[in-house]
């Protein structure tokens, strides 16, 4: 090792004695050995994962919906292109089934009108004076494949609307969404508000009537006995390590 | 640094990084615990995993490359670096495990967001996760937030000195007491009593909210490390929408605020000195920059007519302006609504605010308040130069802690590290505008957003989004978090490495 | 300048103001007799008006303050901020008579585009314009971009050497040639060769591409006005678009090239020194990002299938490029179609090429390459020092003519500067964004293109544009083309007159 | 005069004697005099304007067009809104007249369409090999109020395409459009290609049909009487006040 700062290492280089070359052979040990590490563990989670047992859920397919409004449903921009919102407007028939990914593409076209919506609520029913707020997803683990348990149907962020449920139709509402339990699927019937006065402007569906369409279901997830035995091995090695290494720290 | 490094100093990089994977094993014990508690098995071995693994190699590293030999600046630059990938590499084990990302990259992605406190999220079906799985991503934060490097060195380092080095290669260069080991402790003390003061105001406005007494304590504490950390995760899918409730939005705006505050204010504070406070630059500077971005928010927004109320303003604009200010990352507006509902002039104004983040020695991201305000001081100073004869002397001061006379060096560090920022987020949101599937109102946003970790999404990303982006969003959250300086030191360890070691082949 | 100016300190202000004004008065006589030529007589008598008022002023502030006081630097920076507003002021008077401006706020837009060689109109019906009034148009830019104020102040002034205090102070510090005169002729002698040879090969161009010899000669030396002095105006209305030639626009590129050099370049050039031109840091900057813009411009284009052919590539991408690298703003597409037929990523590539735009010390605008690459070389000079010890001796070089060491003032300069036109660009965005009529990407193309006085248009500037927007982009325009230095220098200055009045009244 | 070279002159200005009065009213009067004359030129400039004689263009109007295919039109965004463009190009039918404004706003539905354009040849027609090229506007100017010569109905920028007219059409152009003259309006029928292979990409309108609707007509710009009084009047004071300020530098 050399004391020379200089970013100019090569042009120095030959008037210095060679660094030793064992202590060279164990820098690039010392180097390539958490490459090497690091890609092994890597692969060995990525094989544990695919390892995973996986569960069928067709019997989570929730049927006889109404059909949606428009499929996709174009997107607009607030003041630079209302007339996309306007023309969406117009063909919006009363009460037709919306999709909370149609409205947030364009949330001025469904302000004020009567819609229905289908979804699964999720987290909690939260009981308020005169009713209660709902989170209802209409997203595809909601309708279609369940709760992201147990199976590998990806299909990206949970997308849903809030939904003001007024007393006499939360109480309906058995179990919400949680982890490894599909809630109750609800069709609704409303007003969509842009910007709900009682909610401090936020978009929400004043339900006026609501139908479970389908009740909640727990799913099991399976358990994953390769990733318990490696856990098992991984701990008590840890633990080993943990116990010689307070040895020698206390050598040291 | 230009030195070529040998294996002891690889030697030492590697103990130090081995204590980080120590600590990073501890934090997910806490979920492995948790898991067990609720008998969710599964998420239950797979934080046991990501644990084990974590303590094997770091007592493996602690035993083997114990050392004695002083961190020099160079080292602490490089180890912080490395620090934070390695780290994030780990903490995306369990994650992966979990089922709920596509691919270890998604995870990976994840794991920095929450060590970073950017608080993006590309998890699938948010809503049905393990209990586990959502503390453990909340945890996270708090033990970015609050330093896990710094933290695990100043508890597992045999003295303080040596590792304050690391402190200050974080970029939390305001050292408020002399000492590293009291500084550490302040900064516990100041997150103890939020925690507790914090989580209890939430846990009472969750119960209002229609919460039952459980659930409403498991939202708090999630809640109190996603704010106060100014990480921006959230239990819910939905964000803060999901909670309906005003008394929820103003504790979790007080608590980014105080996340957002330096920790030399909060001593200035916690000392009684409020008028340390507003004269300091930093507080100034932000109080200025976000009245401003506030006014431009509110004239955006009446102007779409996207809101017409005054809660409409203040409950959506004011939120998502100090969620953006503070580096958070809450959202009370679903991201994609930004683009199609909020105008055209909010969402700049937005950007702006996310550009500059908050206040150094914080959990904040983005440029940092001082160094605008330090810029800005510079830019006046310039001006004065040229309005006077040139023999004249021209001095500016500007108050952080105390008066101080703009110096040279702290101009130039400030202005360097600035356009580095702002290079970086163009150079992010050209990346985005390659994919061609989002315009530039989009990839601007998203790229200020990861750039500052701040977390605020407009919905470039999610789970599907192209990975060459994905992975430019975690080199940027990782830039940012590092300001930079620890990134170029490691590069040039790499390098010099690299020639040692195409010498010795 | 902090001392509070007295009388003798206006007169003599006033005495080069009128100077200049006499000069400007020399310049519209042109038209005038153009306009008796084609008996264009309400246009004559417009000239004459215009011409008339400037001849008549000048005349008398020549006579009544007369002074052989030398002028100081602060002097020489008022003159010029002045000389530019009062210039473009003047210069509107001839453009309002036409009766093609609904306001004397476009008429003095057009004006100030023209002398700053911006070259964004907002004329009503360009294509049945009378001829008097297109030459003059064109002719501004040339007086414009030749340095008005200094031509103007070379031939009139007594000695040469007081006034190179203005040349300094119009950004264009690299004086090529000791003697002030000399500089200014050699300026000339490039200028009087480029017309000669431009225009020639214009004019055979446009034989070739179906013109009659009268308007080939017409629109040749128009273009040419346009091209050389990157300015951008044209003929019609349809820009290049009119030509449908090949031929013209490669001539056009090698103008706008040409223009876009450095008088120092010109002068290597001149001399036989081409390596002097690949060593320079700008011509360097500028060949590197032309070279990633391009490549950038063809990517987005080809991926958004805009153009799939190696001609549309060039004629289209390649020639925007150059247009808005050289900053003058000659357009091979319709304004609108940059946003509704090029994706979103070739725009904001040309943006960026458009901020940066082309070299000091010539008629480009934009923060110049020199900054650029100056900034570049300062960031790597800051990263060098991080890795090598703080003893270590860190020297940055650069090539501007002989090598260079970068200096601490250099780096600070180009700097402070680079982040002005930044603020100002965004700021200028950010006023666009009010009107909720423009989204992101159009004010954001437009608040650059007239900030670095390219003037590439994306459909923004019309004549039916917001008239508040219309009178920021008049102080982009003129802030840009001072390169803010000067404009300081007059708020300055007349904060201390203003403290000065307040007394005495 | 101070030479302190301090911004803080307030706290100084206690110190030191005044400046004599009458050279701070020169410097008053020398501050106010080119506001004042600025001022009074604008409104002059603005008044002899608002003086020129109109002349009245009604006869300019173009009649007997067939109608747009769509009015105003929607815009696209290539690439992040193909959509439109495919909704836009749905609706054209073959040989529909279009106008400049809707093909800038969405070039990508009219690519390849067979379409009608009906406009004013301006500034030239230039022949080249078996054809010319021609600008076309359709602009305020070019269909209904004639060039901007004697009124005052100022509508924006020209807007129109080019065209490529073989031989057998460009002959039937007598005169284009230029100062004091509204070309030919011609009406055509052809192809719109978005990036023409024989224009270097541009875009233009290949025409198979053309048809005069309207002859070219010269409009006399009225001679503006008091702007050639005020003329008159500025040139003498010009030309005198030159004399004058070369004698006094003779002097001087």
């Amino acid at each position: 090792m050399s004391n020379t700062p200089s970013p100019f290492r090569h042009r120095r280089r030959r008037n210095q004695t060679p660094t030793p070359p064992r202590r060279r052979g164990r820098t690039r040990w010392l180097l390539i050995t958490p490459i090497v590490g690091l890609t092994l563990i890597v692969l060995g989670i990525v094989a544990l994962e695919a390892a995973a047992p996986q569960v069928d859920t067709p019997d989570l397919v929730v049927e006889d919906l109404p059909p949606l409004a428009l499929e996709p449903g174009r997107s607009c921009t607030r003041q630079t292109d209302d007339t996309t919102a306007a023309e969406i407007r117009a063909v919006i028939l009363p009460g037709a089934r919306v999709s909370s990914t149609q409205v947030f593409r364009c949330p001025a076209a469904y302000d004020g009108l009567e819609v229905s919506y289908a979804g699964e609520v999720v987290g909690e029913v939260l009981p308020r004076d005169g009713g209660a707020w709902a989170q209802v997803n209409d997203d595809i683990y909601a309708l279609r494949v369940g709760p992201l348990v147990g199976h590998r149907e990806l299909d990206g962020f949970n997308t849903g609307l809030s939904v003001w449920l007024p007393d006499g139709l939360h109480e309906q509402i058995e179990e919400a969404g949680r982890a490894g339990r599909r809630g109750d699927v609800i069709l609704i019937r409303g007003t969509l508000l842009r910007t709900d006065p009682d909610d401090g402007a936020g978009l929400t569906i004043r339900a006026e009537e609501l139908e479970v369409v389908a009740p909640s279901v727990t799913i099991e997830d399976p358990l994953h006995v390769p990733q318990l035995i490696v856990a098992i091995v991984l701990a008590l090695l840890a633990t080993g390590a943990i116990v010689w290494s307070r040895i020698v720290a206390r050598r040291f | 640094m230009a030195l070529r490094p040998g294996a002891d100093d690889v030697r030492l990089i590697a103990f130090y990084l081995g204590k980080v994977l120590l600590g990073l094993g501890l934090v997910m014990l806490v979920p492995a615990v948790i898991a067990v508690a609720v008998q969710e098995w599964n998420a239950a071995t797979a934080y046991v995993i990501g644990a084990s693994l974590c303590l094997l190699i770091g007592a493996v590293s602690d035993a083997r490359f114990a050392t004695r030999r002083p961190l020099t600046w160079a080292h602490g630059m490089v180890i912080v670096a490395l620090a934070w990938l390695i780290g994030a590499v780990f903490a995306a084990i369990p994650m992966y495990l979990s089922g709920r990302f596509g691919d270890p990259l998604a995870a990976l992605f994840e794991a920095m967001s929450g060590l970073t406190t950017t608080g993006m999220s590309v998890i699938n079906d948010l809503d049905h996760t393990p209990i586990a799985d959502d503390v453990y991503r909340h945890l996270l934060q708090f033990a970015g937030g609050q330093g896990i490097v710094i933290v695990v060195l100043s508890l597992f380092a045999a003295g303080g000195s040596r590792v304050a080095t690391l402190y200050v290669s974080e970029a939390r260069d305001e050292r408020i007491l002399p000492n590293f080991i009291r500084t550490a402790r302040f900064i516990f003390a100041v997150a103890g009593t939020f925690l507790v003061l914090g989580t209890a105001a939430l846990f009472v406005a969750l119960l209002s909210a229609g919460f039952t007494p459980g659930r409403a304590l498991y939202h708090a504490i999630n809640l109190f490390f996603a704010s106060f950390d100014t990480g921006g995760f959230s239990v819910m899918q939905s964000s803060m929408i999901y909670y309906h409730s005003f008394a929820v939005e103003i504790v979790v705006m007080l608590l980014m605020i105080a996340g957002t505050l330096s920790f030399g204010l909060h001593f200035a504070l916690w000392r009684g000195r409020p008028r340390d406070v507003f004269r300091h630059i930093e507080a100034r500077t932000l109080a200025i920059t976000s009245t401003l971005f506030f006014a431009v928010v509110c004239f955006g927004l009446l102007r779409a007519g996207t809101y017409d109320t005054l809660d409409g303003l203040v409950r959506k604009g004011l939120f998502t302006l100090v969620s953006a200010v503070s580096s958070t990352g809450h959202q009370v507006n679903v991201g994609e609504t930004y683009l199609t509902d909020w105008g055209v002039l909010a969402p700049a104004a937005i950007v702006g605010a996310m550009a500059i983040g908050g206040m150094a020695s914080s959990t904040a991201g983005g440029i940092k308040a001082v160094r605008v305000g330090i810029a800005f001081k510079t830019l006046l100073h310039d001006v004065k130069k040229i309005l006077l004869p040139e023999s004249a002397l021209v001095v500016t001061t500007y108050h952080a802690g105390k008066r101080r006379i703009l110096r040279d060096e702290t101009s130039r560090a400030a202005t360097t590290i600035l356009l580095l920022f702002v290079v970086t987020y163009l150079l992010g949101a050209m990346v985005g505008l390659l994919y061609g599937e989002f315009d530039i109102t989009q990839t601007l946003f998203e790229s200020v957003s990861v750039g500052s970790n701040i977390g605020v999404s407009i919905g470039v990303v999610s789970p599907e989004m192209p990975r060459g982006l994905m992975a430019v969003y975690i080199l940027q959250m990782w830039l940012g978090r590092l300001e930079y300086v620890a990134v170029f030191a490691l590069l040039g360890y790499l390098f010099s490495l690299a020639r040692g070691q195409a010498k010795a082949a």
